[in-house]
């Protein structure tokens, strides 16, 4: 199932400002892997992200989705293919109800009535928020609006999915039901993260950034644990292998 | 659309300036009297909500032209007349400073034609009259749409009045304003179902942040007489001193100008495509200030004879051709040599 | 041009205006006064004017060097924002036909000096502009403002718009980004979507207009936003504006280039 | 010092919406206590802190802060005293550059130029961004943006400091950092997170919050370290004491 591949070769990218926010990253990530994108404040892993679906366009090398190299023309396709959920629930939800947030990208794709009220309800099940879906985006706390900009990804099925820090305003129950939600989700996935035992818990694999370069590369349980690589990186051991 | 700094004259530049700073003092002292502490901060950051709103645009249906939210006459509903004048104001400053859009001696020009009617003559005489405290979407609908179109229509026309009395193009009034006013009005249109959408959104979504808002704006709930009579006299003394000012410098201009708006000097009948017309508009006016003489199309002779032809001879143009070249030519040197000693340097 | 590359811009702009160079280093308002005073001088010109103009790039040229501002980037602000003046200029040749025989032998009508004139004012003034801006942080623009008489209540949206501008901005960045990802072409970018994104803009500018105003009340607010007094004209200052004034006098009042183009006449026989 | 209380009694709010948010809430806070408040998204949290100093007023009951119990009209004298960080940084930078906003506070209080500077200097300095004072807010990273907003914060001396989820998007660098200067802080503290180990770090008190209840308060390393009381609550075990 070669379209599941995600692929970026000596990707730079340069914000118009100036900023060199990414220098030169290369990995490769085959179906149904699942991979963690670690690193400090201000590394480049939301910048990364946002190549994965055609927001941000290398300013050289190329990012391969699938069989799809990505460029202006191929961009809308690949949409399709990849969901991303972003830092900010806020910025994600902006339609007047819940379950009209939900709705809006089944809608888009030109399906009928009756699935995509199924989709959705699956969707805001799946993260527990089936009893929020008439309420408007603006009275929910943080936590609940996180979980919701999930589901309004999720409904679309996307064959890869990418997501920015999505569980920094979850309540521990919450993290741990999204963890065995992204542990079900069988298609490639990858998430940047600065909670690591997240990280040590979804994904199998784990890229270390910093300063715009990959720095690591390899399986989570032997980067996670090479302390002094972490700190070099503003990073420590995951709080459960910290001994109290 | 934005006024340059290169197509104005010193005059107009700074009556206009003049003009916008008066009213800027009218509409802060206004404000400081009964402002509520918390616009302060709203005001700011409805400002920058303009720059961001701009920044989203949307497919106008079967033209694949995009529109954006313009301004004005939106923060005037929301803000009432003195709050949306500074605040579009401050637009405006950002505008011309980090977009360099306009430039910082036509700021005066465009505050005055893009914050002043609709602040302080449609919306108090027009919007405000017509909705009242009616909710209703389609009257919210039709008044936005026609304020806005207005707003822009009296900016436009300004535009083309500021260019004329400014003397640096040539473009007749009449082919100016006929370019000028229908682009307005197609983007008025635009502008005004977005206006209206966005109030009835809200309204809509979140009726009570209208009503806060009208709560705490000066102008908004009780609009007294007198208040608007000393605007409208502010103004008029304002246009009517800059108008006066250029009758006496420019007599002809604005005689011409005036019977232009009359509608005494028709436009002349059309031969083929727009040359021909602009070719007669032409010949039948003699209208900007300095431009004294009578044009003579092609004839070069006629020219050299003329009088009125500003005082330059093939020889000293010659020279000062040399001159540029010569001085251009050091600066670049200067240029270079600060630069490469910079470079050095560090 | 993308909404997004106009943002990226002024963003840049903005971060070459935190430079430390002796330029940026001069009293805001004293920058403020001298542009202005540039730009009444270089309109001042008459329309057919262009010979004299040339003097004038000295000072957005000595802006750039010295104050270490990449040209390109301002060449291309420049093109971006000219189709009005251009526009408008283009119809000067079109119905000013006249002749202005300028060198003998090569016929130039008028329409085309006092075109290529707009074009030089235009170059001219809104480098001025951009330059002030990229050599004077927009803050100290406001300081300035304030100092030299504008009402505290305009400078404080100002100063206000400014720290938000970058903010709402990039909020409302995402909020397309999150659009046009769920909505596979032009479906869901019509007008209804599109109004309701701008209200749910506005609707979180107004809360955001509320916390502000909390944390502003939380810190002691009471109506009025205090400053410190920031840097007083120094000499360097002063100097500096006598200087902008003497040029500015000399080159508008005396035909130099044309002189100096008369002796090299003479040089060259 | 009676003035460094906080004591909530019988507070219930509720939302325009009809949300009942807080359902009598009691609690009372010492001088120099410092206090965690965790719960399950929805919980409340946010909301129980925003009546710290009368961004919300109960809707019954009474809050006391120090000797003054909150009213519209003490408002203004109990915002001296509390200092609230909440979630959103941006928020709170309100100036257009760093050194202004700290100074913002200061200001306000009367004091004299030499005195604001000497403030301003020193809460910069205490969360090591000193060298930030020039730069617009708007050019910081997110951590940063914390670290200063606290800055401005802590500039006004404020006799009690209230956080909410103070470091949701830190790196874990900067988030021990942020560990180490609450521990420095020697009034009253008040920190609602999701991030039970900082609570666990920082807090020797903790206050769970369910649905609008206090549903339990007492020392951290009791309340965090039963299982079932957290789990009842949609919290867990502080990654820390979750052995692998
Ligand atoms: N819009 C922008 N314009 C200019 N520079 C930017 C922009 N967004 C981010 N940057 C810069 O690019 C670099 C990478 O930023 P990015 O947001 O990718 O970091 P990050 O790893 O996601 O950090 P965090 O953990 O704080 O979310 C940073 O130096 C940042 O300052
Ligand atoms: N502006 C509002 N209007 C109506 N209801 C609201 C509003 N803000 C919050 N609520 C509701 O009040 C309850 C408490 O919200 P609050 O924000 O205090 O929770 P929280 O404990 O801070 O949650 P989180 O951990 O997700 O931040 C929730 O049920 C929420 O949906
Ligand atoms: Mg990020
Ligand atoms: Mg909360």
């Amino acid at each position: 199932m070669s379209h599941h591949i995600v692929e970026f070769k000596d990707v730079s990218f340069c914000y118009p400002d100036g900023t060199e926010a990414l220098k030169g990253i290369n990995f490769r990530i085959t179906h149904g892997e699942s991979v963690g994108v670690v690193g400090a404040n201000g590394a480049g892993k939301s910048t990364l992200l946002q190549h994965m679906n055609g927001y941000l366009m290398p300013t050289s090398g190329t990012v391969t989705i699938g069989d799809l190299s990505l460029t202006k023309r191929t961009r809308r396709e690949i949409r399709k293919k990849v969901g991303i959920v972003f830092q900010n629930p806020d910025d994600q939800l902006f339609m007047p109800t819940v379950f009209d947030d939900v709705a809006f990208g089944p809608l888009n794709l030109g399906m009928d009535e009756a699935s995509v009220r199924e989709r959705v309800c699956e969707a805001l099940n799946r993260v527990n928020s089936l009893a929020l879906q008439d309420k408007p985006p603006h009275h929910l706390s943080c936590g609940q609006k996180s979980a919701v900009a999930i589901a309004s990804v999720m409904a679309m099925e996307p064959d890869i999915l990418a997501m920015d820090e999505p569980a920094a305003n979850l309540d521990p129950k919450s993290r741990r039901s999204l963890i065995v939600l992204l542990k079900t989700f069988r298609h490639s996935k990858i998430i940047a993260s600065h909670d690591l035992d997240l990280i040590l818990d979804v994904c199998e694999r784990c890229i270390v950034i910093g300063d715009g370069v990959v720095v690591a590369d390899g399986p989570s349980a032997e980067i996670l644990s090479n302390r002094t690589l972490l700190e070099e990186n503003s990073l420590e051991l995951p709080l459960s292998l910290q001994r109290r | 659309m934005h006024m340059a700094d290169a197509l104005l004259s010193p005059a107009v530049g700074t009556t206009l300036w003049a003009g916008s700073v008066a009213v800027g003092g009218y509409a802060s002292k206004k404000l400081k009297e009964r402002i509520d502490d918390r616009t302060i901060p709203l005001m700011g950051v409805l400002g920058a909500f303009i720059f961001a709103s701009q920044m989203i645009n949307f497919t106008i249906p079967g033209t694949g032209s995009s529109g954006h939210l313009g301004g004005g006459m939106i923060l005037a509903i929301l803000l009432g007349s003195h709050a949306a004048f500074l605040v579009m104001a401050s637009v405006l400053t950002v505008q011309a400073l980090f977009f360099a859009d306009g430039g910082l001696l036509a700021l005066g020009c465009n505050i005055w034609n893009l914050s002043v009617y609709p602040c302080y003559l449609i919306y108090p005489f027009i919007y405000k009259p017509w909705v009242g405290d009616n909710k209703s979407p389609v009257r919210i609908l039709v008044a936005s749409i026609v304020s806005v179109i207005l707003a822009l229509q009296l900016g436009a026309f300004s535009v083309v009045m500021e260019t004329l009395l400014s003397g640096k193009s040539e473009l007749p009034f009449g082919a100016f304003v006929l370019l000028m006013q229908p682009i307005h009005l197609s983007i008025g249109i635009v502008e005004g179902f977005i206006t209206a959408g966005v109030i009835n959104y809200v309204q809509g979504a979140r009726p009570e942040i209208l009503e806060s808002m009208a709560a705490s704006r000066p102008m908004g709930t009780e609009v007294s007489l007198k208040k608007i009579m000393v605007t409208f006299v502010v103004l008029a003394v304002i246009t009517g001193g800059a108008l006066s000012w250029f009758a006496s410098t420019h007599p002809d201009g604005l005689e011409w100008s005036i019977e232009k708006i009359t509608g005494k000097g028709e436009l002349p009948k059309q031969e083929h495509g727009i040359a021909p017309v602009l070719k007669t508009i032409q010949e039948k006016t003699a209208f900007l200030p300095g431009y004294n003489f009578k044009p003579a199309g092609n004839d070069a002779k006629k020219e050299e004879a003329d009088p009125a032809w500003p005082g330059i001879d093939a020889g000293t143009s010659l020279a000062g051709i040399i001159g540029a070249a010569i001085v251009l030519g050091m600066i670049m040197l200067i240029g270079m040599g600060i630069r490469s000693f910079r470079r050095r340097d560090t | 041009m993308t909404f997004d590359e106009q943002y990226f811009d002024i963003g840049r702009l903005d971060r070459l205006s935190y430079r430390e160079t002796c330029v940026h280093r001069l009293d805001p308002r004293a920058k403020v006064i001298a542009v202005m005073l540039f730009l009444l001088t270089v309109i001042s010109f008459p329309k057919y004017e262009i010979v004299a103009l040339a003097p004038f790039f000295l000072f957005p040229v000595l802006l750039l060097t010295v104050g270490e501002i990449p040209v390109r980037f301002i060449i291309k602000k420049i093109i971006v924002v000219s189709p009005f003046a251009i526009f408008i200029g283009i119809f000067n040749p079109l119905l000013d036909a006249r002749t202005f025989a300028v060198i003998p032998g090569f016929v130039v009508s008028a329409g085309w000096v006092s075109f290529f004139s707009i074009l030089l004012k235009f170059t001219l003034t809104i480098s001025a502009a951009l330059l002030l801006i990229a050599t004077t942080s927009f803050p100290g623009v406001c300081h300035a403002l304030r100092r030299l008489g504008f009402p505290a209540l305009f400078v404080s949206q100002l100063l206000f718009l400014y720290r938000y501008l970058f903010v709402l901005m990039e909020e409302a960045m995402r909020i397309i980004r999150a659009r046009d990802m769920r909505s596979f072409g032009s479906r869901g970018t019509g007008r209804k979507v599109f109004v309701r994104i701008i209200g749910i803009l506005f609707l979180r500018t107004v809360d955001r207009a509320e916390r502000i105003y909390y944390a502003m009340l939380s810190r002691g607010f009471q109506g009025d936003i205090p400053s410190l007094k920031r840097s007083r004209m120094a000499l360097t200052d002063l100097a500096f504006l006598s200087m902008m004034i003497a040029y500015l006098s000399i080159f508008r009042f005396f035909p130099v280039t044309e002189g100096i183009g008369r002796v090299a006449q003479e040089l060259l026989g």
